[in-house]
């Protein structure tokens, strides 16, 4: 194969970045996963609850 | 509508002629960046000529970062912008208002940097009129965007920094075309400059209109 | 119908809960002092209910527009002294007044009058309004809110910074004000003065409203009000 | 699953996209190299663009559904879509600098420069990254919620608008194009089927990614929202409890005056 230098180069460069970027992704979702308390970690719920979000809805005091 | 973009208009300028910013800061930065060119390229005077479209417009767009920042500190100084949106003015008779008075700044610097050029860099003029009117329609696409973007940071702690970051890769299509546009008016590079033309217009008329939709928007909560 | 009504209204600066659920009446034709410790949410009030601040939740009227959906249509109508002068340092005090007497749609011989109205010496009408004082700053100010003719007047420590003469203005200028049948919102820290205008007292503090009391007679001694409004302070 | 059960920003939908895209990678590979042949005009060079022409064309995607994002979020005012628009930009930004480095390792071999002004799309592409990162700089800057969305949207709505004016005066700006004018032709014969194929599957496998990361990248900046929403409520507790402190000095002012 002829400029096989580059070719793995180009290919190397895009998995490891695909790669680390996803790996950045799942870690930081977890963390922050954990700094949400249980009963607010809704998005599976999708559409209702995340669509329209402005504000928290609040208690009258 | 009329009424008003003559009423900010007429202001911004008349603000600008009594603090002499504009002649005072901005037209003598963009001389000195003339200068500095002509120091960069090491005084070659062909080298110069060649490139004195693209030194030109390159120029003017720096500058124009600084008039659009001025535009906008007039307004973010002591609470005016919340003063604008109290006044009840529609938005985009604010936008044409303010885009207004840029365009004459910006077109006064623009011949005050013409006359700059000629002594320093000696071109030759070819077609007189495609120059007039491609500095015309570039200032109209520069203004419009830079009123919209510039009120976008007004009221950011970063508006220093985030407005040519925003400004100038969006100007990147007027940079070149009024670049080629002025290549084929000097006669440096052989083409069709009117064309060049047709798309400023294209681009100035998408960010004037756009402009025009969007500035009340960012006015709302910059 | 109200011309100021709010019902659990939180409204926010960036993340910080500026107002955290208000509950306030104000009818046509009152002059309302508001009081409160600094912090309390005074401004944020008055910017709310001039339109310039979003409330995030809860229910704003004010002027008959409700504020969760058009803020811009009640700027027209209300008037707003803030702490800021929103004057243009480079023009003169003629130059400001009629600039934003012009954008409300009135005219030269309008500012004009206002600025006679304020009594600002004649000698300083051309004046860029940087070289003059504080309080002829203030007056400027007060001067572009005369010839707007709001019908709701929203005034943040309008004594602030004036001389005597400049704080009797600014009381004719709200006894004229309800007199012509427009409505009146006062911060203030200086109650003993503001209470010789306002109707009735309302006092802020960490964004909600605490108290709510007339002031019957307006400036004479009476004893404390009942209560109106507000959460239960015991 | 109940939301206690959740400890990450995985779920099943994105285990089984993430099975398939790791086995198509595996495919891709195989395919790119070893069962496809060298191009006959570019030798084994071609073997780049198998993941330089998915790169690109997901950029674009990705930017396409930011503008979207901001259109829908100015029309629905809805925080959902402007978190949409936020997560394609970001994974837009990655493609694109993907496109452009792989983009130029091609160039080096072929033109014998890293870098060919005269090259309309990677030249376009540049710009585009750069307004890009100036939509993601705007993001970045502190605002409440709604502030963020109404700057982002205009911003990406400008950046999209000037997708094909950068596109075209660039490529008048460069009277001539090196890149390979018409890489697929409908029907032409100018690739092979299976490079044909193996470019189309990279566009499927790398769309298949995008979703991948859009799902988590989504999820990520929902539960930022869910963060500063939940210290919301903390501080409006913070502050009523303020309130009441303060009541006492406060209605103590109150009856003060009342008795003058």
């Amino acid at each position: 194969m002829t400029h096989s230098g580059f070719i793995f180069a180009a290919w190397g460069i895009v998995l490891a970045v695909l790669v680390l970027y996803s790996v950045h992704l799942v870690l930081r979702g977890r963390s922050l996963t954990n700094a949400v308390e249980p009963e607010h970690r809704r998005w599976l719920d999708s559409g209702a609850e995340t669509k329209g979000v402005s504000h928290p809805p609040r208690e009258q005091p | 509508m009329w009424h008003d973009v003559r009423l900010i208009a007429g202001k911004d300028l008349r603000i600008e002629w009594r603090s002499q910013v504009a002649t005072g800061q901005v037209a003598p930065f963009a001389i000195l960046v003339l200068v500095l060119f002509g120091f960069a390229l090491d005084a070659d005077t062909v080298a110069l000529r060649t490139f004195t479209g693209g030194l030109y417009w390159v120029t003017v767009l720096f500058s124009a970062v600084l008039a659009i920042q001025r535009s906008f500190a007039l307004e973010s100084a002591d609470g005016n912008r919340d003063a604008l949106r109290l006044s009840g003015i529609e938005p985009a008779a604010i936008f044409f208002g303010k885009a207004t008075a840029l365009v004459v700044q910006l077109v006064l610097l623009e011949v005050l940097l013409g006359a700059g050029v000629a002594v320093l860099y000696g071109p030759s003029v070819e077609d007189f009129p495609l120059l007039v009117a491609t500095a015309g329609v570039a200032t109209i696409g520069v203004a419009a965007a830079g009123t919209l973007y510039g009120v976008l940071a007004a009221g950011l702690r970063v508006r220093e920094t985030i407005l040519p970051i925003l400004l100038l890769p969006v100007l990147a299509p007027v940079l070149i075309g009024a670049t080629r546009a002025f290549d084929d008016a000097l006669g440096t590079v052989a083409v069709n400059g009117w064309n060049w033309l047709a798309l400023l217009g294209l681009t100035a008329v998408v960010y004037v209109a756009f402009g025009a939709l969007a500035f009340g928007v960012l006015l709302e909560d910059s | 119908m109200s011309v100021v009504h709010l019902r659990a209204v939180v409204a926010l600066l960036g993340r910080f809960p500026a107002l955290a659920g208000v509950d306030l009446d104000v009818e046509s034709g009152e002059a309302v002092l508001l009081q409160g410790p600094n912090g309390a949410g005074k401004t944020s009030l008055l910017r709310l209910c001039a339109g310039l601040l979003a409330p995030a939740s809860g229910e704003a009227v004010v002027l008959g527009h409700d504020l969760g959906r058009d803020r811009r249509s009640v700027r027209r109508e209300v008037g707003m002294l803030a702490h800021a002068t929103f004057l243009y340092d480079d023009l003169s005090v003629y130059e400001n007044v009629c600039f934003w007497a012009r954008a409300a749609g009135g005219s030269p011989a309008e500012a004009e009058a206002a600025i006679a109205r304020l009594e600002i010496d004649t000698r300083l009408r051309d004046i860029p309004v940087v070289r003059l004082s504080t309080g002829q700053r203030r007056r400027t100010s007060l001067a572009v809110l005369v010839a707007r003719r709001p019908r709701l007047w929203l005034l943040d420590e309008p004594h602030a910074g004036l001389d005597q003469a400049g704080r009797d203005i600014v009381d004719g200028l709200v006894r004229d004000a309800v007199d012509a049948g427009a409505t009146v919102l006062v911060a203030s820290h200086e109650l003993d003065r503001t209470r010789t205008i306002a109707s009735r007292v309302i006092t802020i503090a960490g964004g909600v409203v605490v108290a709510d009391q007339p002031i019957p007679g307006r400036s004479m001694p009476v004893g404390p009000a009942p209560e109106r409004g507000g959460p239960d302070v015991a | 699953m109940s939301p206690a059960e959740v400890t990450s920003t995985g779920s099943r939908g994105t285990r089984v996209i993430g099975s398939i895209v790791l086995a198509g990678i595996v495919f891709h590979v195989l395919l790119s190299f070893v069962w496809s042949d060298p191009d006959a005009d570019q030798g084994d060079l071609v073997r780049i663009m198998y993941v330089h022409v998915p790169s690109a064309w997901l950029a674009y995607m990705a930017f396409t559904v930011t503008a979207f994002g901001g259109v829908m979020y100015l029309w629905k005012r809805s925080l959902w879509w402007d978190l949409v628009a936020g997560a394609s930009a970001e994974i837009g930004v990655v493609f694109c600098a993907l496109a452009l480095v792989t983009g130029s390792i091609w160039g080096r071999p072929t033109w014998g420069t890293y870098w060919e002004w005269t090259d309309v799309r990677i030249v376009t592409t540049l710009v585009l990254l750069l307004l890009y990162i100036g939509y993601l700089a705007v993001r970045r800057i502190p605002a409440d919620p709604h502030q963020r969305s109404r700057r982002a949207a205009v911003v990406g709505i400008i950046a999209a608008l000037n997708i094909p004016i950068v596109r075209f005066s660039v490529d008048w700006w460069a009277d001539r194009t090196l890149h390979q004018k018409a890489t697929i032709k409908l029907g032409g014969t100018e690739l092979d089927g299976l490079m044909l194929f193996a470019l189309f599957f990279g566009l499927i496998l790398f769309t298949l990614i995008y979703a991948w990361m859009m799902i988590h990248r989504f999820r990520i900046a929902w539960l930022d929202e869910q963060i500063d929403r939940h210290g919301l409520d903390a501080a409006i507790a913070e502050r009523l409890a303020e309130s009441t402190s303060d009541v006492t000095r406060a209605v103590g002012l109150t009856k003060t005056g009342a008795d003058l």
